[in-house]
């Protein structure tokens, strides 16, 4: 090719040549401007790619690794007895919680969106007991209160926020959608699907610029990976080598909408390749599951210092939200997935391992449905804000004068 | 006359348009198989089958991109947002796309589009679900902006949307789906847009109100009239164009202007009424114009404090009797 | 599992059965609000994703199709020896017409931005060559006097347009990022990178309503890959299998940044897996290796009923734009670049093929020369807009009278 | 006090809060390796290396997405938008995350965010690329916007609005950057938000205009003073807090006021100022306040039409003579 080059009039080298002259020359769009020095300056690297493209077609083989449930035991996963039991609080305790957030909706203590968490609790415990609490974030959608009660929330907190308090966790400023816990990294809680995922890069980011190795969880439903934040968040973790594990937890309908109708390719746990992301799946029935999988993950960016992609794949057993009546399950649907559920399975588990007798996890029970009862109380006690209080942490500024 | 709910009058709309033209279509989130959110498309997926009531993905900017493009390629689609909250992820395919393509291309393109759905807070929804629209998409040129307050406005209105070949922001209510009230059921029942409705006549003071605030205009004029004073409540009921002759015209009579705006105040659709109104209306005023809006700051949760955000007819009330010297 | 399940208190199957029920008599946030009666119709089928995860690994495998240089001849793509030549004048005349444009922007006859296609021409006339004009459409971004000229244009059109006269095909209301062409299709020319993506999905779902088998390519470059557009477009196309090619014009830079330094992933043409197309990558710098890929495209929608993926990887000579003296290149890189010309390509294989002697080719060089120098004249002769014509297509109605 | 381009001291006012504060990090399209798209940046990766001046993708809503991300978790970002036209498509960010999350988190997080870049037309770049962004930004509350009209303004406000712990729109001007005018070198140079500069003081008519139009204004000013008037010309500099406070005390003065505003009109930041001035001045008032805007049409392309297109001193002086019922 190179002496046809030589023998032609139109490559456009000279014209390149000149264009750059031009820069310097060129008439400026008002008399005010002018476009700044041009610099040559740096050195510049060929980029890798190459116009020369190979023949014949390019193949490439994936691999993406699985957690199903039923596989892991909790001493190799290094939780201790205890430990294990205290899992089973956690999942119970956002059970029990979320029971009465529904009666409390009812009962008009609580307003707003209501969305319900029952059904995914293996996710939130399983992931935060993977993380090191107060140095690694989370950061979630408005399906929060179980990752909330996770990490650490008091459950008083978060009722009293359901309930408009200024004892909330948001001060009644956020309600359910934006339980938020600043000491313990509980980044939220957001309401706008798919918009908090690019938070979760500028989390990671100013821990990678401070130097720290704390990591950040970022979860999101089937239905926000549609968004194109999705797509930009994690181009953007994966060039800068940011510090996340992307976790979907798919529920299998955003609201109404099933999985399999809204996806071109509805393998979710697949969409990290366009990133180039360790992948993979995991069972969000089995606590173990999702922590042995979450784990895995943290100690991957540990290792190769690249963001990856897990989709853990759950059930919500209630409607989208509180006014939401589900009627666009299968029918059987719902009860063949609550046979799978993840606090029986945990139940069982350490029954069959002696780790608790039926009396103690009934009494852990009671024991947790008073502590909700409490909070209830706790919640319903407490008063709303101050009328005042409208104008307040809208700017840094205590009495900020101009707002109208 | 029918009796109807407000989201049954926007579906007899969108319906009869549908049947007298194929090229209309209504896609969005949980449109079809769930009825809508809001139960706005009820029954239409059955009526018009899956081809011409789609569903989409969570993805505003993709589903408002793919009803710009069909607009451009000889469809009329109606673009529903589940709330115009979301609207803002898809905001450059609404303000960059859907009103420039005709002007840039030098008119070549018609743009017969409809984004509609329910428009400002709803109650205890909190900061980023309680946005109020109207003044972003109404700064955009080549954007027409509807905002009716009553179900029978909604029909005819939306009818007209419709039938526009310009793209309309349309502008509904969670809050008033529920509404009841008479509707026409005329053939082709259209109401022009940039066309105001008088709700209530009266000589002391002109009150201007869209969507909600309307019935909170009303309200006040209730309680003004138990005091003695007649107030002219006037529903714009398109925000672009804006009616500003029969705004005009009130105020030349009542000398006095109370807006209700239950948006946040800075750079409103109010703060435009203002200017147009003292620009033409100057030797009129015997008192500055007041507003009533949503305070300066995000909406909260705490229901005495949304409460507090929102304009209330007791406010409203204040700010007549203000501009009345009659405090 | 069923049975554990049946011993379970706190398996939330009663709850949700109550939510159902609540949905019809929860409180209403207004006097003002009901919430439309729910309804209990249609069958649902079941979602095809299980929540039992697969043991071991999932693997996958992938095959992505080539389109090297120099490897197909114009007969055997259907191209007799007189269109062969044509592809060559396409060429050309995007040339030429750009070269003009670059010294009249130094005369100030051309204003705004100005970003020249020079070294892409193969990817424009590959492919328009490919589609049946009048009915298949295109769309691309602001890099677009190449494509409009491609699709017919008159060059006397677009010149004007780019001198801000009336007689512009887009009547000086849009200049250089902005041609449009209602009759041939020529759907923009658009200027926020990534935002004419999904655009394309309505343009294709309108062929698809109305019944025609029209398909649209739809044009971009490497920068508006990052842009969510693209995922959102994608998903969206896939799901509705829209009558749609995405075409992603490589040439190695967005602005100053190589494609290697801003991707996780730079191979682009991969990028397709997500939504499960058909993806392959084709050389840029050969109009018969463009045209062989575009046509298997299209054809490929009308076997699968699929849209598709292609990157072309291809080259831009000068800088970003007018202003841009492209400094960020690596040394001798445009050079090397530049000896793999399309047109230089072209001219070689006619005279090779016996298709044309070097003097018909320099003929065609100067009648393309003087066409674009008549363009130019009537460009400069024609008149600017009348000061009315700002108010103009504004809205559809004329004299519309609601404008401040 | 040195000679300075806008664009370097716009720089100046980055690059010494970075060497100040290690938790400023500068990121955008070509900040880095080009220097910026319009040299704003020039040298900064050299001197603060590319840990702190970070080249992104053409991704805004994703990078904005991560300044606000970086500023919840202790970091204090600046966001370069090359233009604000791209803001659009990171819109959802600016205005539901970046001023929502703190009053939604109970004031747990601080914002220390700076989105900057310029803002409002720049030539014959048609209708996407020619967006004024000041009326939306400052409808959202949580948000604050500057927009200096001169390089010393440029240089304090940029540095006092790096040192805010809120979400600031910065605005900037492409076809400002290259404007010199004398700079303050003192070593701690803030100016406060929500303080306007009175820049001609006069007793016959007050001009308020921002960024670009502020030259307009002084110009208008020039000519007027030919034929006998003297305007008092103001710069708010910041839009949110507006210094609604100096604008009146010059509306009392001058009982006239016209505003200059390149934006389109309706619902812009000219109606807001006046919605204001009336209400606080309405007895001071002799005249109708007037605006100059840009056209309530999206920007063209054709040179003669951007000309027409862009507020100018001719049109200002007439509204002034207007007011001053001197036509
Ligand atoms: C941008 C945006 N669009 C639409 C909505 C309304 N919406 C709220 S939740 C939801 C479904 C989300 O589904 P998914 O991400 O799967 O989460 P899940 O509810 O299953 O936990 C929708 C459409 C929203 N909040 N934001
Ligand atoms: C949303 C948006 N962001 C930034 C820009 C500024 N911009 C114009 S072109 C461009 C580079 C695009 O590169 P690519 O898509 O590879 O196309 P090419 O210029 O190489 O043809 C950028 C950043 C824009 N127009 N729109
Ligand atoms: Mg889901
Ligand atoms: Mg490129």
């Amino acid at each position: 090719m190179a002496d046809q080059n030589e023998k032609t009039k139109t490559d456009g080298t000279d014209e390149a040549g000149k264009a750059a002259e031009a820069a310097t020359t060129e008439p400026q769009p008002s008399p005010l401007s002018d476009n700044g020095e041009s610099e040559a300056s740096r050195q510049h690297p060929w980029t890798e790619q190459s116009i020369d493209i190979p023949d014949g077609p390019i193949e490439e083989t994936l691999s993406f690794e699985t957690y199903p449930a039923d596989q892991f035991e909790h001493d190799e996963l290094g939780f201790d007895d205890d430990e294990a039991f205290d899992l089973l609080r956690s999942m119970l305790l956002q059970r029990r919680f979320e029971n009465r957030c529904r009666q409390m909706y009812q009962r008009q203590k609580i307003s707003g969106f209501l969305h319900l968490y029952i059904g995914q609790e293996a996710v939130s415990t399983g992931s935060v007991n993977a993380i090191r609490l107060g140095e690694d974030s989370i950061i979630t959608a408005y399906r929060d209160h179980g990752m909330g009660l996770a990490m650490g929330i008091d459950p008083e907190d978060g009722m009293s926020e359901l309930f408009g308090k200024r004892t909330g966790c948001s001060k009644g400023k956020g309600g359910s959608m934006h339980f938020f816990d600043h000491d313990r990294k509980m980044m939220g809680g957001h309401g706008i699907v798919g918009a908090h995922i690019p938070l979760s890069t500028g989390i990671a980011f100013a821990e990678k610029y401070q130097g720290t190795d704390n990591v950040c969880l970022c979860f999101f439903g089937d239905g926000a990976m549609h968004q194109g934040a999705f797509r930009e968040a994690c181009n953007l973790a994966g060039i800068y080598d940011l510090p996340i594990v992307f976790i979907c937890e798919n529920n299998q309908y955003a609201m109404g909408t099933a999985v399999d109708r809204a996806f071109a390719k509805p393998d979710l746990f697949k969409h990290g390749y366009n990133f180039d992301f360790p992948c993979s799946l995991a069972s969000g029935m089995d606590v173990f599951s999702v922590n042995k999988a979450v784990g895995d993950h943290i100690e991957s960016y540990a290792r190769e210092g690249q963001p990856s992609m897990l989709e853990v794949r759950t059930y919500r057993y209630q409607g989208h939200s509180i006014t939401d009546p589900a009627d666009y399950r299968a029918e059987g649907e719902l009860d063949e997935r609550q046979s799978e559920d993840a606090i029986v399975r945990l139940q069982q588990y350490l029954i069959n391992h002696d780790l608790a007798t039926e009396d103690e996890i009934d009494a852990l029970d009671d024991e947790v449905k008073q502590e909700v009862s409490d909070a209830l109380d706790a919640a319903d006690a407490a008063d709303f804000p101050d009328e005042e209080a409208i104008y307040d942490d809208v700017y840094s500024q205590d009495d900020y004068p101009f707002i109208a | 006359m029918a009796t109807l709910q407000f989201r049954e009058a926007l579906r007899a709309a969108m319906t009869e348009e549908m049947e007298r033209d194929d090229d209309i279509f209504l896609i969005g989130e949980e449109v079809a198989e769930y009825d809508g959110a809001y139960k706005v498309s009820k029954g239409m997926l059955d009526q018009f089958g899956p081809q011409r009531v789609i569903d989409t993905p969570i993805s505003e900017l993709g589903f408002a991109g793919l009803g710009v493009g069909a607009a451009m390629n000889g469809l009329r689609p109606i673009v529903e947002f589940m709330t115009f909250n979301f609207s803002y992820v898809g905001f450059d395919q609404v303000v960059n796309n859907a009103p420039n393509v005709r002007y840039m291309s030098g008119g070549q393109f018609e743009m017969p589009i409809v984004f509609r759905g329910p428009n400002g807070a709803a109650g205890q929804l909190a900061a980023t679900h309680s946005n109020s629209t109207e003044a972003l998409y109404s700064n955009f040129p080549g954007l027409k902006v509807v905002s009716p307050s009553i179900p029978d406005d909604g029909k005819g209105l939306l009818k007209t949307a419709i039938r526009e070949d310009d793209p309309v922001i349309f502008l509904e209510s969670e809050l008033m789906y529920g509404l009841k009230d008479e509707v026409s059921e005329e053939a082709d029942y259209t109401i022009p847009l940039g066309s105001a409705r008088v709700a209530r006549e009266g000589s002391d003071v002109t009150i201007v109100a869209h969507s909600k605030s309307h019935h909170v205009a009303m309200d006040a004029a209730e309680q003004l009239a138990e005091k003695g004073y007649e107030a002219e409540v006037i529903d714009p009921r398109t925000i672009k164009p804006l009616d500003i002759d029969a705004i005009v015209e009130s105020v030349v009579k009542t000398n006095r202007l109370v807006v209700i705006d239950e948006s946040n105040p800075f750079a409103s659709v109010a703060s435009e009424i203002t200017h147009r109104v003292q620009d033409r209306a100057f030797d009129y005023l015997d008192a500055p114009i007041l507003r009533v809006t949503a305070p300066d700051v995000p909406a909260p949760y705490a229901p005495n404090l949304m409460d507090a955000y929102m304009p209330g007819a007791d406010e409203t009330v204040d700010k007549c009797l203000r501009v009345l010297y009659a405090e």
